[in-house]
């Protein structure tokens, strides 16, 4: 039965590892039609990827071998997180694990990646890494929250235990869900909140120094890193359930990629202590849902 | 108490100095001593007219002098004041005028620079547009600095920051502050420029800027090897984008100078080629806007409607951008506009405008359009006034000004034209202001093919007499244009020094910057919709080996 | 809702890129292109060299192998149209040709070889046979001994005649 | 009677001979001997806390120092020790860390003026010895002297730099809070031991009974005045002026054992002396939420290393004291799984914190030994030049953000699980608590970066090299015990345990059937659990893996990428200070919380007495002070009216 799941568990990881760039790939094309643009092949990301790969990484002046080690350091964490969170099967590592875990092993994936990004010492990378670190500091707040209200209506935080979470149906898990839609879209870091590498004013960010099969390595982590956030809000709304994870699954994670790419499009980007603003204040509703479920909706 | 007329305003100049009213231009020679300061202070700041620029010239084989005039421009008496400053050759000082304007600061500086001309009590007398590792006493605009001179190459690798303190408004503590270098090479800035911004936190402290990085010697070359008729083709490429309204300001200089009609109908068809060339101008500068502010899909559909306007370029004129229709004294022989042209332009830009309005006024009402650009990067009235800034830029800070109605050129004496103002200062006023310029424009074009007049395209100039000055002043889509044009012997132009508006708008970003979030930086620093390569119009020095490489008569190809 | 309209509206107008490279790009009646020497046409009479602004135009002449060479380079050129306008052979014009990359340099460069015409008197060479055919050919039959020796020789000459008559 | 029950007399005996001798001997040789002795005395505690542990055992002595004859006074004159297994984990917290602290100062203490060492050795044994004393005492008097004895000796070690007026400032101000702090204490003491319990000080007879007026009072007294040592908010801010101000290993031993000492009290005041209550529940899960967030907050804004870990301190002291409340509100609700849950989270993290923070405290030392800076804004890339402490720095500060698997996460794994799952207030304390926790990973983002990397910084790095091995390795040997105590829970569980089956004896049969301690695997029931293990193993085959495929090669060397202009590299450096301006603005409600009570405290006091306490205490700036000695003045004045 641990084989099985591990095996579960390893399958789970090689579909997430695919599949982020080819969602890339798709939302570069919806993208672009949306611009009135032909745009590339939805094989694209990938393309660039191996292109990257194949090139030698640079070091700047830098001679941490942290500097680069944090990216794959990153990466792991990732890949680690995909183990267990159930996506096109719907099992995993033996579920070791719960929600405070996925959050925690997350955002340590982008710890390591901001560390990387300040040992360049170049401003940009700093600035861009200062901005990701505020924001996302921000929406741990939120994300916060959103455990305690799933704790709250499953009163566990086994990750198994509770997927779906709309088994409970309450208009705070609801809202609740809602909320994470909104989190998962800032986590994602799109418009208008992609500041971390805001290209304009930063030109790329904490990834600034980063260059040839380094670069590619964050650019593969970020895809899956946005695949593994929708996959967890993905889990907790359908059924943890073969059929459901085999069919419906990969059909929501892509609806709810072009979605946010088309809300990506239609926006400009915000400055940090808007955004910042705009996320206290999802918190402010958040803690108003919290109150909701406390009594007892 | 203001003059009321010319003859006042002669009589009242009489007390600084000898003022001669030639046509258009008002010569203050023989500046009494120690009355420059006033004269400059009653001309800028009470008299109403604003500093344009300040022009160098080595006329010393013609007069034994060197020359600066500071120009004026009195829109409200119709007239060019020439502050005319003469130096002597062995001992080449004259009096500053940054102090009372600082607009000059740059205009002064650059003459230092080219002709070697010092001003006394400057605040900053360090070099502008030169490179660093420049040879001292060696300045190229002298007329006995032969234009295809090889200097040997130098050692010294050419630094892009000067040590010193550009402003005396930075900061004592700026060596504390994190220093963000923006440009040569940056995303947001589609042209070699540098600014240092300090930052502390993202809030920015303070800025420098140091450009001239590309600077061409187009001047010198001009000065040197081209005739009349082949200056407008050069002075078409100072700009990627409005290269037509320089070579329209060079040609009316010259014009002016030689006092040539221009017949009607070249006039009609310049001014609407130069509206066409506005509105894809103000595209453009709405496209990298969005950019900046991180809405791209804007980008997109301003890039593709100006996209239509390059196309309707490209069937009038057959090229896209750089039109090649102005020769001295009107309009090439195939550049006329006919009527199936006419119909041409007025179907399109129908088109146009109807697609324009579809989106602009719902983009530049999203939410954070309006929270990036509403209160950000404020130029006030008296700051735009004390660095002289032009075009939408000054009138986005409540100044009403524009050469097309305060100073008509072209066709634009026979038509009206709609001069929106703001008073608000910020990146939301000039966003507006261009929006309306564009329908403003779109507007104008259609009145101007109706009342097309048919004459001649181009008037007879076989003859250019010596010596004699002109001006050629138009209202490019980021302020005015000018350009100062000494008619020489053999066909040859004896001094041209085109002036951009950028020049002048430049001067007013660091002060834009100051107290800004840096997120903002870009799109303070384009709100000016600064044009780099008008700016900088001798040298490329290869930084890595500090080798300089004389520019040659190829290198002009180009542009923006 | 603004912005969502604005994205309804460009979803309505559908895709306007092309796909450049790979199709060819039309390009309008009037385009100017590549100028092309008609080789055939010209006759180095070196109008165009006179007024073209960035000196892509440029002559030389080669006493060796007595040609002369109008050298057309790309590189420079400014696309204005001043040449075409100035040959009076309407052997230079601008093609609608705008592709103009090029794997090395000499591939930007178009030479016209002229056979240098020799002055019959001092053997000088002054202009291309080609154009002193044209100008044969063009003029009457008494201005024609005149038209084929060089501008010195024909001062020369002229000076000599006319010290002759005044004599 | 064997001689192993003797060996509690070991660390006294060391630490007394140290003291005696330092007192004599002078210079380098007292700071020798001292080491050497006060080491000898951390492996004996560490030997006895481990004994004690492990068996669950107790020694119990009472030396009767004076034999009076009547029964009342005779109270006053025992000596009684008892070393329980709670007092036995603290014994061990102190023996590591000491242990550490000193094979450290070895080296590190060589960068001051041999003038007065004998001086810093006689205090820094005392220190050591009167932390010992405290923890092993079974009684309140002798409690409240080696308390003071604590206090008074640890002045004099943050003060050590008598050259510098901060020292001084910092060493004043620390020693007059907490002893304001301790009188609470003592008047608690007076009314538990003469009113309540009939002069009765042992802690076996004291029993409070917190539900009449009186008791409250006295629980609340004696509370507050560990609370002042504690540092928790309100009461915190003598802190970040003296733990920055000592040299760096006697601020491991102040930030990583010395405020963990009142939190052994509070242990044992509220679930030996008295019963827990709704009512403490609240007001020290409260407290503590505040403090951690406070804490966590203000270090956002240091600039100096040592400073920002002071401030971090006050943080963790926080989640230390949630824990306990949470876990004494919960008892008072009889859910005493998450009860117990909670009071292993205090002291899981009360030992990690131990840990990474001293270690991190050290490697401040080394970064100051090596440079002289503390300065956040001017150090940068002396990773090159100190890898040893880099990687040190690294694992704590990995560890203290709470980095899975390191011991950081586990120990917060268990307070969030136990404020989540109990629903209610305490499920908004753990929101804030797993708020706070990425506040504290951007902190020291900010103290790694800021020291270690970016290769640019405006001091001259040619003089930096590597601190001595001693220095170095013992650092690294924390970061070591930072990972073994993450990877396998086991090992810390299994000295708190038997901590449990003592002072909770009815919460200890819930707790170990639904804590599982399985080596390399943590979980509370059916609820929560996570393999740390499992996560390690996973992360060493991953990173050779990708290492193997992706890192190989050097790769071309660039410059910094600065747009292609000449910009000095000095001035590219992006200082601390500036890093969170924008998250400090937005979220600046909680420094403006600060000021408003601020200016509340000051408004609450009338000037005169202001002015007043100006000329008597001279640090009338600091409203803390005043605040605290108004409140003893209070509570007198209702004691006398009352008594």
């Amino acid at each position: 039965m641990v084989w099985l799941n591990t095996l579960y568990g390893v399958l789970n990881a090689c579909f997430i590892l695919l599949v982020g760039p080819l969602i890339d790939g798709v939302e570069r094309r919806i993208r672009a039609r949306l611009q009135n643009r032909r745009g590339p092949s939805i094989l694209q990301t990938w393309y660039d990827l191996v292109k990257l790969f194949r090139k030698r990484a640079a070091r700047t002046g830098v001679p941490l071998t942290l500097f680069r080690l944090s990216v794959y350091t990153g990466f792991a964490y990732l890949l680690i997180v995909s183990l267990f969170i159930p996506s096109i099967l719907c099992g995993g590592m033996g579920f070791f694990g719960d929600l405070i875990l996925f959050i925690y092993l997350l955002s340590s994936s982008k710890v390591f990646v901001l560390i990387g990004g300040y040992s360049s010492g170049n401003p940009y990378a700093s600035i861009g890494s200062t901005r990701e670190v505020s924001l996302s500091m921000a929406s741990e707040l939120v994300l916060a929250e959103i455990i305690a209200l799933i704790a709250l209506s499953r009163n566990s935080l086994l990750l198994n235990s509770v997927f779906p979470v709309t088994a409970v149906l309450r208009p705070s898990v609801l809202i609740g869900l809602g909320i994470l839609g909104i989190i998962t879209y800032i986590e994602h870091s799109r418009l208008p909140f992609e500041i971390g590498e805001a290209e304009p004013e930063l030109a790329g960010g904490y990834t600034i120094e980063y260059a040839g099969r380094d670069l590619g390595f964050i650019l593969w982590s970020n895809t899956i890193r946005r695949a593994l956030l929708t996959t967890f809000l993905i889990d907790l709304i359908i059924p943890l359930d073969v059929f459901y994870h085999l069919v419906i699954y990969p059909v929501l994670l892509f609806s709810i990629m072009i979605v946010f790419t088309a809300i990506e499009t239609a926006c400009g980007r915000l400055r940090i202590d808007i955004s910042l603003k705009h996320v206290k204040k999802l918190s402010y509703v958040m803690w108003g849902v919290i109150l909701l479920a406390l009594i007892g909706y | 108490m203001r003059p009321r007329n010319k003859c006042e305003l002669m009589t009242n100049l009489r007390r600084f100095g000898e003022p001669r009213l030639r046509g258009k231009y008002l010569f203050i020679s023989r500046i009494k001593s120690g009355r420059l300061k006033d004269l400059v202070d009653y001309l800028h700041w009470r008299l109403g007219g604003y500093y344009s620029t300040s022009i160098g010239v080595d006329e010393r084989p013609l007069d034994g002098y060197f020359h600066v005039y500071h120009v004026f421009v009195l829109e409200k008496y119709g007239v060019y004041v020439l502050v005319d400053l003469p130096a002597n050759p062995g001992h080449p000082v004259v009096e500053s005028i940054t102090p009372i304007v600082p607009a000059a600061n740059w205009a002064e500086r650059e003459i230092m620079d080219f002709i070697g001309i010092k001003f006394r009590a400057h605040p900053e007398p360090h070099r502008l547009i030169l490179p660093d590792d420049w040879p001292d006493n060696v300045y190229p605009l002298r007329k006995d600095f032969p234009y295809d001179e090889k200097l040997p190459t130098s050692d010294k690798i050419a630094k892009l920051v000067r040590e010193s303190p550009s402003d005396t408004w930075i900061a004592e503590d700026s060596e504390d502050h994190t220093a963000i270098p923006v440009g040569p090479y940056h995303p947001a800035l589609h042209e070699p420029e540098y600014f240092e911004l300090f930052v502390e936190g993202e809030k920015i402290v303070d800025a420098r800027y140091k450009g001239f990085m590309v600077h061409r010697g187009i001047e010198k070359i001009a000065e040197s090897r081209l005739t009349y008729n082949q200056v407008p083709f050069i002075a078409e490429r100072i700009c990627g984008i409005c290269g037509f309204t320089h070579s329209t300001a060079y040609c009316q200089a010259v014009e002016e100078a030689a006092r040539i009609d221009v017949p009607e109908r070249a006039e009609y068809i310049r001014s609407i080629l130069l509206e066409i060339e506005r509105i894809h101008s103000h595209f453009l500068w709405m496209g990298v806007a969005f950019h900046l502010l991180g809405y791209d899909t804007g980008f997109m559909i301003m890039w593709r409607l100006r996209e239509s306007i390059m196309d309707l370029a490209e069937k009038l004129t057959g090229s896209r951008k750089m039109y090649g229709a102005n020769i001295v004294g009107g309009i090439r022989d195939k550049w006329d506009i006919k009527e199936e042209k006419v119909a041409l332009i007025n179907d399109t830009l129908g088109k146009i405008r109807e697609e324009y309005l579809k989106y602009v006024p719902k983009i530049i009402s999203m939410e954070e359009i309006k929270k990036r650009t509403r209160g950000v990067g404020i130029l006030s009235r008296s700051d735009a006034r004390k660095y002289s800034v032009l075009g939408p830029h000054a009138r986005a800070s409540g100044i009403n000004t524009d050469v097309r109605r305060y100073r008509p050129y072209a066709a634009y004496k026979y038509v009206d034209v709609e001069i929106p103002v703001e008073d608000d200062g910020d990146i939301y006023a000039r966003i507006i202001i261009r929006h309306e310029e564009i329908i403003a424009s779109i507007d104008l074009i259609h009145r101007l093919l109706d009342n097309i007049p048919r004459t001649h395209l181009h008037a007879d100039t076989d003859y250019i007499p010596e010596r004699r000055y002109g001006i050629g002043c138009t209202e490019a889509p980021r302020g005015e244009d000018l350009h100062f044009v000494i008619t020489g012997k053999d066909n040859k132009l004896y001094r041209w020094r085109p002036r951009a508006p950028t020049y002048n708008n430049l001067l007013s970003v660091p002060t834009m910057l100051r107290g800004e979030h840096l997120a903002d930086a870009p799109i303070i620093i384009a709100s000016i919709d600064p044009c780099f390569s008008c700016t900088d119009h001798i040298v490329v020095v290869d930084l890595r080996s500090g080798r300089r490489r004389p520019l040659r008569t190829g290198g002009l190809v180009g542009g923006r | 809702m603004n912005r969502i309209k604005v994205l309804l509206e460009n979803l309505r107008k559908g895709v306007v890129t092309e796909q450049y490279p790979f199709r060819p790009l039309r390009v309008p009646e009037r385009l100017r292109g590549k100028p092309v020497i008609d080789p055939d046409k010209c006759a180095g009479c070196g109008a165009c060299v006179n007024v073209c602004p960035p000196n892509a135009l440029t002559m030389r002449d080669d006493k060796h192998s007595s040609m002369r060479f109008i050298v057309l380079f790309i590189g420079r050129c400014i696309y204005c149209g001043k040449c075409e306008e100035t040959c009076p052979f309407g052997a230079i014009r601008l093609t609608k040709e705008f592709e103009l990359a090029a794997e090395s340099r000499e591939d930007l460069y178009q030479v016209v070889g002229l056979r240098l015409y020799h002055c019959p008197m001092c053997g000088e060479p002054f202009t291309t046979v080609r154009l002193i055919k044209r100008i044969v050919e063009a003029l009457p039959e008494e201005q024609r001994a005149a038209a084929i020796i060089c501008p010195r020789c024909r001062e020369s000459v002229t000076a000599h005649y006319r010290s002759y008559a005044r004599r | 009677m064997t001689l192993l029950q003797y060996v509690f007399l070991l660390p006294i005996i060391f630490l007394s001979v140290s003291t005696v001798l330092t007192f004599y001997i002078r210079g380098r040789t007292a700071s020798i001997i001292s080491s050497i002795l006060s080491l000898a005395a951390c492996l004996s505690m560490l030997f006895l806390s481990i004994n004690v542990l492990l068996y669950s055992r107790t020694y119990r002595y009472d030396f009767i120092c004076w034999p009076f004859p009547s029964h009342t006074m005779s109270n006053f004159a025992v000596f009684r020790i008892n070393i329980d297994t709670l007092s036995a984990y603290f014994i061990f917290i102190i023996g590591l860390i000491g242990a550490v602290a000193t094979i450290y100062g070895l080296k590190y203490i060589n960068k001051y003026s041999a003038e007065h060492m004998g001086f810093f050795s006689l205090n820094y044994s005392l220190f050591i010895l009167s932390m010992y004393m405290t923890v092993i005492v079974s009684d309140l008097f002798w409690f409240i002297v080696f308390w003071e004895l604590m206090t008074l000796s640890s002045q004099f070690l943050v003060s050590f730099e008598k050259e510098k007026k901060r020292a001084i400032w910092a060493g004043y101000k620390y020693f007059t809070v907490t002893k304001i702090g301790s009188e609470f204490i003592i008047i608690g003491s007076l009314i538990a031991v003469f009113v309540l319990n009939n002069f009765n000080t042992s802690f076996r007879s004291i029993s409070i009974n917190a539900a009449e007026p009186l008791g409250f009072i006295t629980v609340l007294l004696m509370f507050m005045g560990l609370a002042v040592k504690a540092a928790v908010v309100p009461f915190h801010t003598w802190l970040p002026d003296a733990h920055p101000e000592a040299p760096s290993h006697v601020s491991a031993l102040l930030s990583g054992v010395m405020i963990k000492v009142p939190i052994y009290m509070m242990i044992r005041l509220f679930y030996e002396f008295t019963v827990p209550g709704l009512v403490w529940g609240i007001m020290v899960s409260t407290v503590g939420v505040a403090t951690l967030t406070v804490g966590a907050m203000y270090a956002l804004k240091q600039t100096d290393s040592k400073r920002l870990l002071a401030y971090s301190s006050i943080e963790h002291i926080g989640y230390v004291v949630l824990g306990l409340g949470t876990s004494l509100l919960l008892v008072s609700l009889k859910n005493y799984l998450l009860a117990g849950v909670a009071l292993i989270a205090c002291l899981y993290h009360l030992i990690n914190h131990a840990l990474f923070k001293s270690a991190l405290f050290l490697t401040a030392g080394s970064v100051e030994y090596a440079t002289g800076l503390r300065d956040l804004n001017r150090l940068g890339g002396l990773a090159k030049y100190m890898p040893y402490t880099a990687l040190a720095a690294l694992i704590a500060s990995l560890s203290i953000s709470g980095i899975p698997p390191f011991n950081g996460f586990a120990g917060k794994w268990l307070v969030y699980c136990s404020t989540f799952l109990a629903g209610g207030l305490l499920l908004v304390y753990g929101v804030l608590a797993l708020f706070i926790s990425s506040v504290t990973s951007a902190n020291f983002i900010k103290y790694f970066t800021g020291i270690f990397t970016r290769n640019i910084s405006r001091i001259n790095a040619s003089v930096i090299r590597e601190v001595p091995y001693s220095m170095s390795l013992s650092q690294l040997v924390l970061c070591i015990l930072c990972i073994v105590f993450g990877v396998f829970p086991l090992v810390p569980l299994s000295l708190i345990l038997p901590v449990l089956g003592v002072e909770a004896p009815h919460i200890y049969d819930v707790v170990s059937r639904s804590v599982s301690i399985n080596i390399g695997y943590i979980g509370i029931g059916s609820f929560a659990h996570f393999y740390p293990l499992v996560i390690a193993v996973i992360l060493s085959t991953f990173l050779p893996l990708i290492y193997v495929v992706a890192v190989r090669g050097r790769g071309s060397r660039y410059e910094l990428w600065t747009c292609g202009s000449l910009v000095e590299k000095r001035r590219l450096l992006y200082p601390a200070r500036s890093y969170y301006k924008d998250f400090e603005e937005v979220f600046g409600e909680i420094y403006s919380v600060g000021d408003y009570l601020y200016k509340m405290i000051v408004g609450i006091i009338p000037r005169k007495v202001c002015v007043a306490f100006k000329r008597f205490v001279g640090l009338a700036d600091d409203p803390v002070i005043m605040y605290m000695v108004m409140l003893i003045i209070i509570v007198i004045a209702l004691l006398v009216v009352g008594v």
